[in-house]
């Protein structure tokens, strides 16, 4: 059992244009770095990208939406990014907006098996618009389906050649999902460890989610609102 | 009028010991400043964190840790990190016991419009549906009328929905209002603020009964 | 924020004749033993238990049959309780039995806000009477709803006073689905610790789901099957 | 005719190198004493646990760490633990590779039915419906006949089913067979058996091409 891969080109093998790919990351905390370089530098493009964000304008999604790789973004909130903006308003981009909730939901159910499910989200909006409604304890809620990937790309801590992984902080946010949804599963991780020094109570995604996994470098891990107090 | 911290501070005093509670951008956040005394709350941040602590010391960021907004926090004793499953689980599942956000607009029957402005560079909903869906206790933080002074507690909605009849409460920097199943209650004048003032920036309708007292800080 | 009672009995505060009562474990492994007990003590009556087994004669559940407590059962598997079986086959007992990954998914759906979901687990079969059928990608997949109860009795290992709890080894299965579904969510933990021990990263359940906890004591933690291979 | 243990020796030979795999209850169990050299598998045992190893040695069982037939074991390397919710988000999502369990019937059109029986005390579907719902490789591991000496292979299941059109492979004390639009195709004899067995003790539609292999063990 050995998923390990050498790097980010070798863990995306097979990626061509037109795939659907999922990427982690909720702004700029946790986005698979080295994947998305090795995208940018493989130049694979028409790709529909199923991430909660879009990254800014030269960092993230961003450096994949400069090339023109990206066909369309389906995403909760794509705020922060010019070229995104320009993309999208000259009808270049197609943007799918989803809830952030329904977005994690879909990914889960995508991993599970689950197909389709209601939720109260987006009830009564344009998100509802050509989706089944039901009432259930007199309250509307509508139909929502899982959502697939053929690669997805996900950062996490550390790793083992099992393709068991951990997380950090709030690095984690849509990974593990995202990790679950993949045909093929491709993890970075900041650290390579051996079989068995994860504790096994304490691995947030087992690695029968997970095909190929590697050891990032240089990471970057930009912050995207630096937010502090001065010392007491 | 209350400026915005004021807004923040008159919704603090809706806080409960033992709440969770998780709070928008803008006027939301600033309600963190001022919980009473004697009163715990933990706060969520729906990108995965429970027991939200203030901003790091400078220096002292960590680029792993960042709440919805994606400012750089810290984490209180207690807290927990999940992903972004579990994070909506908590909401949808009404696990989390109050929800303040702000508004463009708020129609007199609850329903909200915070998301998108025809003609307007769409930024996404982000988790303000899930939130407007699934909690039973929205407050709504917002000033009373918009830049051009119009009033923006409506009869109905003109903009793009972000939730229907969801909302419970609105506090503006003109008064406390319940949505009720006639309309705006008013409950609360702000400090100098006259009841006629009110009813002049509100355009939905608004039920006032006995004397409206103004608010206590 | 303290969560913390004195026992089961002050934990179970409240439960009422004719409730609904989830409670964790797989067979015998990671049960709420000191609830158990004290329900039985209490005497509290028609009950519907959600639980994947029933226990065995004289241990977890089993205790709760033979005082005539359990009005209904919903469970996927229910062997090994002869007392079990005589009140089933007497009509005493009303048993639902459900696929168990719908049950574990049907309680995580209650604890997540989503009434319902499509599965294809029992499509074809008697689960499946009386339920909406629908087709996604050509397979077809059963709709099933989603599960809520009165009290959840959850039994984990450690936690704090503020909800925050972690499992040990097997004895997690149900009780983290259940500790999400129950209006109100009761833990024994074997260990109190104090709020910060937990590593926040690391915690399977937190405290937002969880309302009253207290540390269990006298664990018999039986074994319902013990195998063994002879040292080498 | 092969023993229960035969029957697992032959089924281990279907497994891949680094395939998940869940055992059901009985001959399926067993299929974990045959793993070929050189083929690494991972055992998914459907209570919460990946990566499940031997029973443990005497006086080292952990009340904490039991299989799905409630069995104490132990862990492998590598192995994980998670919750019933997850364990079967792995087997209904399709991440295990191989199902292996046993049955009571199966059909030519791959039914089966392996949960009740009327008339006698029944005891629960367990996580079958599950598996065989979901796995796209399921193995049925069985004796070709029962104790009254009646097929187990059929046009149609006559119990109660717990999956409908699921079974890819049969493999009894008599036969190696695969699950085609037209029936059960035979594949490789037991040592000794002959053709005509096979087909008396076959109720369900039997294909028969060619020159039928012995098994090789």
């Amino acid at each position: 059992m050995n998923k390990l891969v050498k790097d980010a080109k070798e863990g995306l093998a097979g990626v061509k244009d037109g795939m659907t790919l999922m990427l982690g990351g909720f702004g700029l905390c946790g986005i698979p770095e080295n994947c998305i370089s090795a995208l940018v530098e493989e130049g694979v493009k028409d790709l529909t990208c199923i991430s909660n964000n879009a990254g800014v304008d030269d960092f993230g999604i961003g450096l994949m939406l400069q090339k023109r790789q990206v066909k369309k973004m389906i995403s909760s909130y794509v705020g922060e990014n010019d070229e995104f903006e320009r993309q999208m308003l000259s009808g270049e981009l197609e943007v799918d907006l989803i809830p952030q909730g329904s977005l994690a939901e879909r990914c889960r159910a995508g991993g599970a098996g689950i197909p389709a499910f209601f939720t109260p989200a987006g009830y009564g909006t344009e998100v509802a618009i050509g989706k089944e409604v039901r009432y259930f304890d007199g309250k509307p809620h509508i139909l929502e389906s899982a959502l697939h990937a053929d690669y997805a790309l996900v950062k996490a801590w550390k790793g083992d050649r099992y393709g068991n992984i951990i997380f950090k902080g709030t690095a984690r946010n849509f990974n593990p999902v995202m990790a679950m949804a993949g045909k093929i599963t491709v993890v970075e991780v900041e650290e390579i460890v051996e079989p068995g020094e994860l504790d096994p109570n304490f691995i947030h995604i087992p690695g029968v989610f997970v095909q190929r996994i590697f050891q990032g470098k240089g990471y970057e891990k930009r912050i995207e609102q630096r937010t502090t107090r001065p010392k007491a | 009028m209350l400026d915005r911290n004021q807004i923040a501070q008159r919704i603090a005093q809706e806080l409960q010991d033992g709440w969770y509670v998780n709070l928008g951008i803008g006027i939301p956040t600033l309600v963190a400043n001022y919980i009473p005394d004697g009163i715990h709350v933990e706060f969520q941040s729906e990108n995965g964190l429970l027991g939200m602590g203030p901003f790091p010391f400078e220096g002292e960021e960590d680029a792993d840790l960042i709440n919805a907004g994606k400012q750089t926090v810290t984490m209180q004793k207690g807290g927990s990190i999940f992903d972004s499953s579990m994070s909506f689980a908590m909401i949808r599942g009404q696990h989390v016991q109050l929800t303040v956000l702000g508004a463009m607009e708020v129609s007199d029957s609850g329903d909200i419009a915070n998301w998108k402005i025809p003609g307007k560079m769409v930024k996404g909903m982000g988790g303000a549906m899930d939130l407007v869906a699934s909690a039973d206790n929205i407050i709504v933080a917002m000033s009373h009328t918009n830049r051009k002074g119009q009033s923006k507690l409506l009869r109905q909605c003109s903009l793009p929905l972000t939730g229907v009849k969801c909302v419970k409460k609105v506090v503006t920097n003109m008064a406390v209002l319940d949505i009720t199943p006639n309309g705006f209650q008013l409950l609360e004048r702000a400090p100098g603020v006259s009841v006629q003032e009110i009813q002049a920036a509100t355009e939905g309708r608004l039920i006032i009964e006995g004397d409206v007292p103004e608010m206590q800080f």
